[in-house]
């Protein structure tokens, strides 16, 4: 087959970063090509740069052997390319059906034919299998609904590069299903699909080849994936091997820490209770929508509680509000790092210190050098991809901004519950099994930690404890020693009969 | 009971909310609710309600716009000195039209162009345009030659004033092109995400110039009548328009962070700064108290919408 | 059946309009009528105003209008509000800018009132004796409102009769009408001619010239060396002339806002009730009041 | 070359454009730079100087003020009323203080507990406190009795009135509170983001309760040097403050869409804007031209702050 799409020497430099260096690869036409690497590594450049979003400063791009030269999404579109970026890009006071025709509504002179409008897109989403209301507002869908409506845009649109930027990364695994049978279709259509992910086994599930990044240049560029092993890529992409990437070590645990008793709120109607013990990792697995997001919240006092209390050490931590929780020993890492996570507009550092300064800082007066310190520290420890502690977090890569924000927790002193909702989407393979060494250490000093994860592997790999939630409730409390992947989601399963609704798993 | 609950927190909870109001004020203001009255009271919005349609695009797409008093006022000044100068209302109409429509094109450029903060580049034209309609008037107002113009304002269809026709005729044409078109629908993408729109193909700034253009085009009309009601060009005339007419919009529930808005939300903010201002004059209410009454009907008007959304459970 | 009579005044804020009001609700007592107070700060407000009267059932109204060719619109509101009218203060003209003879007025004349600034300030520089060339005036000025132009104007033409050099005469424009805006841009004029050690001001009024004496304090030239004139009276004037030390502002040409506001008010009742017109044309004066005399002055006035 | 570039086009890139137009207009502009004029410059900016401290936070935190005029003007008439009152200009002083504090403090437990849009509020804010000191006063200046009021204004250290040490006070005080206290970090990262703010447990809705209090407290202030520069309280004072305000912080780079706030650009925004004037009545041009002039300058400052910061590869 021809090579269909073909960079060619692509550069990109951004003031102190050197995002791609001369990149030349093709994809061959029918082909599903993965693109890997590291936080930071050049994957979503080089996908805004086919998007037409972003102009490289250097080499071009060749669709079907004609040289594209176009200076803005439109123009892209026109030449047939659909990018569905990394951060989700809908407008949320429209409906799924406004956002999946933006740009171009469908109609005459210029007044919008509304029964085409719908149902096109209900006979599309149908035809994948997506159950989404097209009349509904984007704003009431949760975070997976939405990135649904975001790979629908794909479908809509009649392209002939498709690029997807970690699809994945807030998706069940039933969505994931929809997802892969949908990739294939367009696949056996002809079309190029460009596959950005940090997921080995959906890599080697999807795709026919595979380029590599690191820093910014062409690592490695495999014609055939069948002929490469994980263990290769994983070297190829971090620099170094790494075996096991889990590393679980036993530790003791001592007197219970965190007591939650019956709590309750406005999306969480069963009350729920549990406990953490010093030095244990508790584990809270559950299909999108359980509602453990909804739980880390409310003991968190993110949202008010209309039940139930909780305490630290047998000291009730009147939590209605963050700062309260912050103080009681209780700190949380959000699972939607752009609306909940990152401050725009300031800097690593800043993002950083934000909840930790005030323990160096007498009468609210900033000492910029401890500041400085502590962020370097972290940016070294997370190995967060920056040309300096200064740059604004926006412009960090989807990976090195969910770095930072567990930078900020891991740096507030006094902690003594630490709860993290996905700790590890959207990393890479190398900072993920850092992290999970963090946890360790953290644990190891007598640190409560509950971890939320979609991902059954990392659950299953690092956790003393797994709590399983459905619909709401606690289906199942389950030791590290009986853990069981059936057990566990038959139990996060709402009906067994429904056995579709499997949670990823991928086991590396 | 939970149906009762269910109108007020609805989408058109706010409609209801103002019915309800009206109802009270219609029962106890003497002299309220007559033909005549409600006619005074629609003629007395008519300037805020003709200029809010283009606001509310404008807000939705998370602009601003401080230059309208001025416009209306240069505009209506510019129909008058040029129907005076040339012997033709129509000349004098199309002068207007143009003048509105290229104080509006000027702040669109400049602000989706040149990207300069729109509350900035509005400030700088409302002062620009106050200046010239200032020199161009020698500070003084021009009266109508024609007699032919007052005409505009106090012909009637079906015994109600033209002026509340053309704003009613507005009314239509903006609600239908906010809801009904593509125009009005990026108008809201791009209020609600910029990014994403200009990602999804829109293009950002031709629409903002167009959205700014055509608040000056509607400016126009809305001197040009002004012009006609009050028979003259006053180049002092419709100073504090813009912060009237955003207080309207904000009031119908258009929001200032963009991406939301509607017609009958920006209708009934019209109605409720009229209504509160025409009561107060009924009621005999002190001039000062005015100011604090006003403020007061403000504060509750947001309260009360903000109770419904809150209950709604819609974010704050 | 019961009288209704509109009193709408273009400022409400400011404190002549106040005193009008005040001493309209006076005869409305001795009367019995009822009295609608409207503020109307421009042509729109006016019109809906007239409107909401009509609404009410008034018979008649009484208006200091916010621009005086809004005439023809008004007389137009009157009538299809079948509302009799009076102006007060300001006299409504033509497009052509002829007065509408067939409305009763009562009003001062601006340029009248300028006037007697201007000479009020001749006579003084006289009497101290200073070299009118060798002193600086100080124009106050706020054009857009043409009724500020005619009164400045008015003082000026004197004090140029009386052999004040033209280019002694200094523009200070303010940006807005309060105080502050009149004392930053007199401060301008003064700094940038600090030669000149003597100074005039004229102004809108009142607030305007204090704003000029207040810029002649802040720069250290002495209260003795200036001599600033109002027109009004109000309160910010009086407090001036309490001062323990005698100021800068030498005095100020009071218009009395009892004739305006009671006398209008009743005229207009006995136009509704019993059928009596007023007569067309009432010019009032206004009177001079210095420090030593203010008091009796505004005696005389019926105010106080 | 280069290193002229970089320093046009740093961070202080503003400040040296400042520079050079001041040096510019120095050379040109006769009577521009004697001593006299120059301190009779500071003076007419302090109001708005005094302001623009807190007026940054506000816009910082993505929060809008429009009271501020009233306050400004309702505190200065009971600091006189108040002292004249009670014999004792410390009170007088301590009244408006409190009375400014408390508009803000209503303003900020509105907007942050009622979760009520900052435009409207203190729209209503602004109308209300506006009658009050119509009602207070009955519409009239309030003179003052004890002439050492007037000493706050007239009194000097080395040579320069005091209205400008306060200013200059305010100015230290508050860049020191922006950039190098928690407060000052913690309302730049509520205007970045206010939900991630609030998850960082940063006590959001008590953030800006505090900025809103403060800057209520700091509009008295400002209210208590005006009423003794012109020696009387005056309820009409200092209206439209509020957009010159506003103008100098957006001059100065502060965004309206929170999280960007220096306190030097304010400095030069306030100063850009009293020069304007200053050398506008200089030249003697005439009023209806310095609209005009005032709107290009306004302008042509955002043009090129733009301009340099697009050259540096910021976002506009
Ligand atoms: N607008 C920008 N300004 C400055 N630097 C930028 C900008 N956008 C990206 N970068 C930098 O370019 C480099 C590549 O970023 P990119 O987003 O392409 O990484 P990625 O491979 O997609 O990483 P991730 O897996 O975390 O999504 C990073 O170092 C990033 O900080
Ligand atoms: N944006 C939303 N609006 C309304 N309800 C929502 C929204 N997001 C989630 N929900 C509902 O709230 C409940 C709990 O959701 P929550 O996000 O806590 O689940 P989760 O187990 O953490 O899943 P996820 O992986 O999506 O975070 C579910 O019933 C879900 O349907
Ligand atoms: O505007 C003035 C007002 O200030 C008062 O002086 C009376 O006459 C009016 O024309
Ligand atoms: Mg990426
Ligand atoms: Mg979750």
């Amino acid at each position: 087959m021809q090579d269909f799409l073909e960079f060619k020497a692509i550069s990109k430099g951004y003031p102190g970063v050197q995002a791609l260096a001369d990149v030349s690869f093709s994809v061959k036409k029918g082909a599903v090509h993965g693109l890997m690497g590291e936080n930071g590594a050049g994957k979503s450049t080089l996908i805004r740069v086919l998007s037409g979003d972003q102009s490289a400063d250097n080499g071009e791009i060749s669709i079907d052997g004609s040289t594209q030269h176009y200076r803005s999404v439109r123009d892209a579109f026109d030449a047939g390319v659909i990018v569905i970026h990394q951060e989700l890009q809908l407008v949320p006071e429209l409906t799924v059906a406004e956002n999946l025709w933006l740009g171009r509504f469908p109609g005459k002179a210029g007044v919008i034919d509304r029964s085409r409008l719908t149902n096109v897109v209900r006979e599309k989403l149908s035809e994948i299998g997506i159950e989404i209301e097209p009349g509904a507002k984007v704003a009431s869908l949760s975070i997976g609904e939405r990135q649904m409506v975001e790979i629908a845009k794909a479908v809509m649109a009649d392209a002939r590069v498709i690029a997807l930027d970690e699809p994945t990364s807030s998706l069940s695994s039933r969505e994931s299903e929809i997802l892969f049978s949908l990739i294939e279709r367009l696949r056996s259509q002809g079309k190029v699909i460009l596959y950005v992910s940090h997921r080995l086994d959906e890599i080697f599930r999807l795709c026919d080849s595979l380029t590599v990044l690191r820093d910014g240049k062409l690592a490695a560029h495999h014609a055939d994936i069948t002929a490469v092993t994980r263990e290769q890529i994983i070297s190829e992409m971090v620099g170094r091997e790494i075996s096991n990437i889990w590393g679980y070590r036993p530790r003791e645990f001592g007197e219970v820490r965190l007591e939650v008793k019956d709590i309750a709120g406005r999306k969480l109607r069963t009350p729920i209770r549990f406990s953490v013990r010093q030095g244990e990792i508790l584990g809270f697995f559950g299909l999108i929508g359980a509602g453990r997001s909804e739980m880390t919240r409310l003991v968190y006092g993110a949202d008010t509680r209309s039940q139930g209390t909780v305490s630290v050490d047998g000291v009730e931590v009147v939590a209605d509000s963050p700062p309260h929780a912050i103080r009681g020993g209780i700190v949380l890492c959000p699972e939607d790092r752009k609306f909940d996570g990152i401050v725009q507009g300031r800097s690593i550092e800043e993002n950083m210190a934000i909840s930790s300064r005030r323990h160096f800082s007498p009468f609210g007066i900033l000492q910029p050098k401890k500041e400085a310190e502590l962020a370097e520290q972290f940016i070294a420890k997370l190995r967060v991809r920056t040309p300096s502690r200064k740059q604004d977090i926006v412009n960090l890569s989807g990976g090195n901004q969910q770095k930072v924000i567990l930078g900020r927790w891991l740096s507030e002193q006094g902690v003594k519950v630490l709860i993290i909702d996905e700790p590890t989407r959207g990393i890479d393979v190398g900072a993920k099994s850092e992290i999970y060494e963090i946890l360790y250490e953290l644990a190891a000093q007598g640190m409560a930690i509950v971890v939320v994860s979609s991902e059954l592997p990392e659950v299953m790999g690092i956790t003393d404890r797994i709590v399983v939630m459905c619909q709401g409730r606690v289906a199942a409390n389950i030791e590290r020693d009986d853990f069981d992947e059936r057990r566990i989601l038959a139990a996060a399963l709402p009906d067994v009969a429904n056995a579709s609704e499997l949670p990823n798993q991928q086991v590396q | 009971m939970t149906s009762l609950k269910k109108l007020l927190l609805g989408e058109q909870g706010l409609v209801v909310i103002f019915a309800i109001a009206f109802a009270i004020v219609a029962a106890t203001v003497p002299n309220f609710l007559t033909e005549r009255n409600m006619l005074g009271l629609l003629q007395s919005v008519v300037t805020i309600g003709i200029v809010a349609c283009t606001m509310m695009f404008c807000l939705a797409s998370r602009d601003f716009d401080l230059s309208v008093g001025s416009t209306v006022a240069f505009s209506g000044m510019i129909a008058v000195m040029a129907s005076n100068a040339t012997g033709s209302i129509v000349l004098g109409l199309i002068a207007a039209l143009l003048c509105g429509g290229a104080v509006g094109l000027v702040n669109g450029v400049v602000i989706a162009r040149f990207r300069i903060n729109a509350l900035i580049t509005t400030l700088a034209t409302m002062q620009i345009v106050r200046g010239l309609a200032l020199i161009a008037s020698d500070g003084r107002a021009v009266g109508i030659n024609d007699p032919g113009f007052y005409q505009l304002a106090l012909s009637k269809f079906l015994g109600i004033p033209t002026p509340i026709w053309v704003m009613a005729i507005f009314f239509v044409i903006f609600g239908f092109l906010l809801n009904r078109t593509v125009f009005g629908k990026n108008t809201l993408a791009i209020g609600g995400n910029p990014e994403a729109s200009r990602l999804a193909g829109v293009n950002v700034s031709r629409m903002r110039i167009w959205i700014f253009a055509l608040q000056g085009l509607v400016c126009a009309v809305a001197g040009v009548l002004l012009a006609s009601r009050i028979t003259s060009g006053q180049p002092n005339a419709a100073t504090g328009l813009e912060l009237s007419v955003i207080s309207a919009c904000v009031l119908g529930g258009v929001s200032l962070a963009g991406g939301r808005a509607a017609m009958t939300g920006v209708i009934v903010g019209v109605l409720i700064m009229g209504i509160a201002e025409n009561v107060m004059n009924l009621l005999n209410i002190q001039a000062f108290y005015q100011y604090v009454v006003r403020g007061l009907i403000l504060l509750l008007a947001v309260l009360l919408d903000n109770l419904r959304s809150a209950a709604a459970g819609r974010r704050g | 059946a019961d009288v209704k009579i509109g009193f709408i005044v273009k400022q409400p804020e400011e404190p002549w309009f106040q005193d009008e009001w005040k001493f309209a609700d006076v005869a409305a007592k001795e009367k019995g009528f009822t009295l609608v107070k409207i503020g109307a700060e421009d042509g729109e407000k006016v019109q809906s105003a007239i409107d909401n009267l009509g609404a009410q059932g008034a018979q008649g109204f009484i208006i200091c209008t916010p621009d005086v060719k809004l005439g023809p619109g008004i007389v137009a509101k009157a009538a299809a509000n079948d509302l009799k009218i009076m102006t007060v203060d300001d006299r409504l003209v033509n497009a052509d800018g002829s007065p509408l003879e067939d409305v009763p007025h009562m009003g001062i004349s601006a340029t009248k009132i300028g006037e007697a600034v201007g000479q009020t300030i001749a006579d003084e520089v006289k009497k101290r004796g200073w070299d009118v060339k060798e002193v600086g005036v100080i124009r106050v000025s706020y054009d857009q409102l043409p009724t500020a132009v005619d009164r400045v104007n008015g003082a000026l033409s004197v004090l140029k009769a009386a052999g004040f050099p033209e280019t002694n005469i200094f523009d200070a424009p303010q940006a807005k009408t309060d105080t502050e805006a009149a004392l930053n841009a007199a401060t301008v004029v003064l700094n940038k001619n600090a030669g000149i050690k003597k100074w005039v001001a004229v102004g809108l009024n009142d607030e305007a010239v204090l704003g000029a004496v207040r810029a002649t304090e802040t720069v250290g030239i002495p209260a003795d060396s200036m001599i600033g004139v109002g027109i009004g009276g109000a309160d910010s004037a009086i407090n001036e002339f309490k001062k323990p030390t005698a100021t800068g502002f030498f005095g100020t040409v009071i218009i009395s806002p009892k004739r305006h506001g009671y006398e209008t008010a009743l005229n207009m009742y006995e136009w509704v009730a019993n059928g009596k017109e007023p007569e067309k044309l009432i010019l009032t004066a206004g009177q001079l009041a210095l420090r030593d005399n203010y008091e009796v002055v505004r005696k005389e006035l019926g105010i106080e």
